[in-house]
């Protein structure tokens, strides 16, 4: 199932940051958040090094 | 060989899946051809399944309403129920959305191709032509080429094969044929289909027995939210039966004869007017001729899929029922929509689109019961098998002057934190779940808030309007946090 | 001077303010004594207010909502209607409600002291005993020594003076009594209190004029909203008078006698069974003698705050209606918790807690007409007025399979986003509508979208779910992105 339940593990980051971290091929988990929270904004990805990612296996 | 017709993306089906990929595609600039056998658009969703219930569901929900309204000073009699009319308002409404559908195809310029759709290889699909209501096959064939293609075969009823032939044996579809109001009905399988459609038939006036082969109705569920439903709910039922399983039926002009097993051996038998098989669906993976394009399924009919839609065959993608759980309309159109935006974005070359990709991290699930039950995300059962250290908020609708005043303070709202060490007692939400009236509309708030990583302090914070029921996700989320004041306090 | 009774905080005024400031002071640790006029808490909210009003509306849609139903096959005859009856639900809706409050104030070990306070200096009030239903002074009278003192007077109707003192003339207060069905009532003010109560009257039978000074009925919410509401509820009134004045009334034994004038200087008259005044409420900030304690109170009543809910004298806070608008409830349970939280950290030396303020961006409004109006953040008359530059998401509940399947879909859900250069086309979102059914118990999630910061991709990009009316929340981001499939393609 794609219902990601152990999300807790993973960055705090709202779909549209995780959008755009994807397209520019960044690696959420190295980027440095400054919302409240511990929330990677839209301007935490600014500046960021894209990293090389594999997209994620199959989840069905 | 040479096609009949060519396109950039074929799309096989015109259920929510299939109808979200074709016009996402068509308006990113695709040339798109759907397939379908029936001659309405929809699939199962709109046609035999989410929209046909519901708007049976909503008049069940008024009638129940009314019968307490007495109570509050405004006294209707016992309603004469035209079985017949209210057939045609349930067709009404699917019509007027397959309409709609079929207007918005033309709009968008996407070609739909009436038929039976099979691959031959991996760029090209055989249509058998088919026509009427159902999916008779004309014998006309057509060859149709394409650049890629998104399969979104949906699923159908799982028929259990020792039931007889019989026109009171019925699944889903049969169901919501309303053909009559039965006197005693069985449903089988205790999960959201079949608990729907037996709240529509006793309201109707119909007593029911239930039979599930696990431990409890409304599986997926935590059992606190399923308690107060099934509380509310106990007047319907003569029999719940729980760790049983079906094993024969005979059909006797009385009625069917149905028998059980308990896990524990103990037998027994009923006799019913109406029998609901309701123990599932099961994909229509194998029924594509998937491997002659190089498609993978799995035995169970399964397609699987990455994390863009994609199948092992690259350019072909699966959406919707077909590619796995859960099976629900919602998922299918939200998987359509990268399906279309990988496949424009391949073709078109948008770079940016290309990289689209399935990333939510929740679906919600709803029984469009009375009271409602909606769940999304973690729920309390799965954090314990998991070891997931949660905090619970949970706001009991007693206190609620809005149920109160609405006469329907039985419901309550629940929200589940991250509590782990490094959480700092700031854990974001991870689920939540909510029974009762109009659950099903506002657990969209928090999957948003769980999407969103806010934690108790943003949820409490944000100012809810009241007397609401939606306030109490604000509530909820101010006893995570202990600044709760509609409650008695909290013992130290 | 010497005192009979002694606090950290004293609470002026038991409604949703002072409760809540009441209860949130007494849990962080404070000793707290409220003083209340009245026998009940809860003040205008639970007893004459939000509460009652509610529980009257709620049957009323259920009325409204049966007379459709014959239409979709299930017929109910004419209801036959008890008023006394249903006017007792509505107190046993109050009574459980104020009832809870009572119990919960003792086991927080919050003391009542029943009776008229006034402050007597910045550290003392005199509480002028009172007894019975109403505010009857016994003559008895205590002082209160305090530390610290919370303001929540709250705030009555507004009286127009020309009215003649008849029972057939009343406010909110009396309209709620329910003392009968008249034939015909005039509703003086066209906003959400007075729309409410005519709701109510208009289906239990009353033809209803409304007479209303500015351009439209509903001020505040966007127009668009607002027509949706009037085209549904037109054939509830006989006579909307935009831009009228009142000028004068004369109670006759065939009814009262109402002339109006335009602010074209046509005049015109009627003649009414009832007649509400809802012409707006008017703060009790003068009548606690707030002078003597050295607090400022302006000419209309108000006293002012600072985001901390401080008036001028420090160590006095004060809270909801009494401090300004948009007078509602869920507004003071807001700021009674940051005043709460101010004093509670002054006085135990929190330096966290005594840092709490008020910073919400947005309180919603919601109107339980039927269908209702809710919306929260900035509307699109204020982006127009002040020059914001905003994209709109619109989905028409045409398109929604669950409106159509409930026989609702006259509603919209619309959201707005920032469109200025500096977004770059991923605004954020700044305010959202909502008219149709259910609709009070979604604008929660509208708000929490614009206080996490939302954008369009954020809220499209959460599954809600099908088919459900809060799933057109999503569809309104989808829409305004660009990315929805439920809509005929927007030309390009
Ligand atoms: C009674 C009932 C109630 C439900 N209620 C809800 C609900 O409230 N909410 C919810 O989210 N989900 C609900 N569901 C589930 C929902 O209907 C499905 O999840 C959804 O329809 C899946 O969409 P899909 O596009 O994957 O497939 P489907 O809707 O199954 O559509 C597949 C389409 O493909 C066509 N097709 C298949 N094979 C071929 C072929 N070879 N050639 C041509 N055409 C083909 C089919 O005719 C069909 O139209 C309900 C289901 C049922 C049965
Ligand atoms: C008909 C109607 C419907 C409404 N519906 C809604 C709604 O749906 N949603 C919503 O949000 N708002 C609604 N409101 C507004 C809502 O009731 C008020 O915003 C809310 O009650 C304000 O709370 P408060 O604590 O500031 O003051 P109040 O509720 O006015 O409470 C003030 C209390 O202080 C007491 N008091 C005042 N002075 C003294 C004194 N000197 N000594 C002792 N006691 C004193 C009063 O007796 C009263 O109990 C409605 C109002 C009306 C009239």
């Amino acid at each position: 199932s794609p219902q990601d339940f152990s999300s807790k593990d993973k960055p705090i980051a709202s779909p549209s940051v995780r959008r755009r971290a994807w397209e520019l091929g960044l690696d959420l988990t190295q980027v440095r958040p400054s919302g409240s929270g511990g929330r990677i904004m839209h301007a935490d990805l600014e500046g960021c090094a894209p990293q090389p990612r594999v997209l994620a296996g199959p989840i069905a | 060989g040479s096609a009949d017709l060519s396109c950039d993306l074929l799309v096989l089906g015109a259920g929510p899946g299939g109808y979200s990929a074709a016009f996402r595609a068509a308006d990113l600039g695709l040339k798109v051809i759907v397939v379908e056998r029936y001659a309405a658009l929809g699939g199962v969703c709109l046609n035999v399944g989410c929209i046909p219930s519901k708007a049976l569901l909503h008049v069940a929900a008024v009638m129940d309403e009314v019968s307490h309204l007495g109570d509050l000073g405004v006294d209707f009699g016992a309603p004469s129920v035209n079985v017949d009319k209210l057939r045609g308002h349930k067709e009404k409404v699917i019509s007027k959305l397959t309409g709609g559908l079929a207007a918005m195809a033309k709009m968008r310029k996407v070609t739909v191709v009436r038929g039976y759709g099979s691959f031959i290889d991996a760029h090209h699909v055989e249509v058998e032509e088919t026509s009427g209501e159902a999916q008779a096959k004309t014998g006309a064939k057509k060859t149709i080429h394409f650049s890629q293609a998104i399969i979104a075969a949906g699923s159908q009823a799982v028929r259990l094969p020792f039931l007889p032939q019989d026109e009171r044996i019925v699944d889903s579809t049969g169901a919501l044929e309303l053909k009559g109001t039965p006197k005693k009905m069985l449903i089988i399988g205790g999960g959201i289909i079949g608990l729907e459609m037996g709240t529509v038939y006793s309201t109707l006036g119909a007593r029911l027995d239930v039979v599930e082969m696990l431990d409890g109705l409304m599986q997926g569920a935590d059992r606190d939210l399923v308690k107060v439903w099934q509380k509310m709910n106990a007047k319907r039922f003569d029999n719940i039966m729980l760790k049983t399983k079906t094993v024969g039926a005979t059909a006797t002009p009385e009625g069917i004869k149905v028998q059980f097993e308990g896990l524990d051996g103990t037998k027994s038998e009923g006799l019913y007017d109406l029998v609901l098989q309701a123990v599932g669906r099961t994909p229509n993976g194998k029924k594509v001729a998937a491997e002659k394009a190089g498609v993978a399924v799995t035995d169970r009919g399964f397609i699987n899929v990455d994390v863009q839609m994609r199948t092992n065959v690259p350019h072909i993608f699966a959406i919707g029922d077909v590619v796995g759980q859960p099976m629900l309309a919602h998922k299918a159109v939200h998987e359509a929509h990268v399906a279309a935006e990988v496949a424009a974005g391949v073709q078109l070359g948008d770079a940016n689109l290309a990289k689209s990709q399935f990333d939510a991290r929740v679906i919600p699930s709803v029984a469009y019961t009375d009271p409602e039950v909606a769940w999304v995300g973690l729920t309390e059962d799965q954090a314990k098998a998991q070891g997931i250290k949660v905090k619970k908020g949970l706001f009991p609708w007693t206190a609620s002057g809005r149920a109160i005043a609405n006469g329907r303070d039985e419901g309550f709202t629940k929200l589940l934190f991250d509590d782990s060490p490094e959480a700092h007692g700031h854990g974001k939400i991870l689920g939540g779940g909510i029974v009762g009236t109009h659950a099903g509309d506002m657990i969209g708030e928090i999957a948003l808030a769980i999407e969103m990583g806010a934690n108790a302090v943003d949820i409490g914070k944000t100012i809810h309007p009241h007397p609401t029921l939606g306030e109490s996700i604000g509530m909820a989320a101010e006893v995570a946090h202990g600044s709760c004041t509609d409650l008695p306090p909290t013992r130290k």
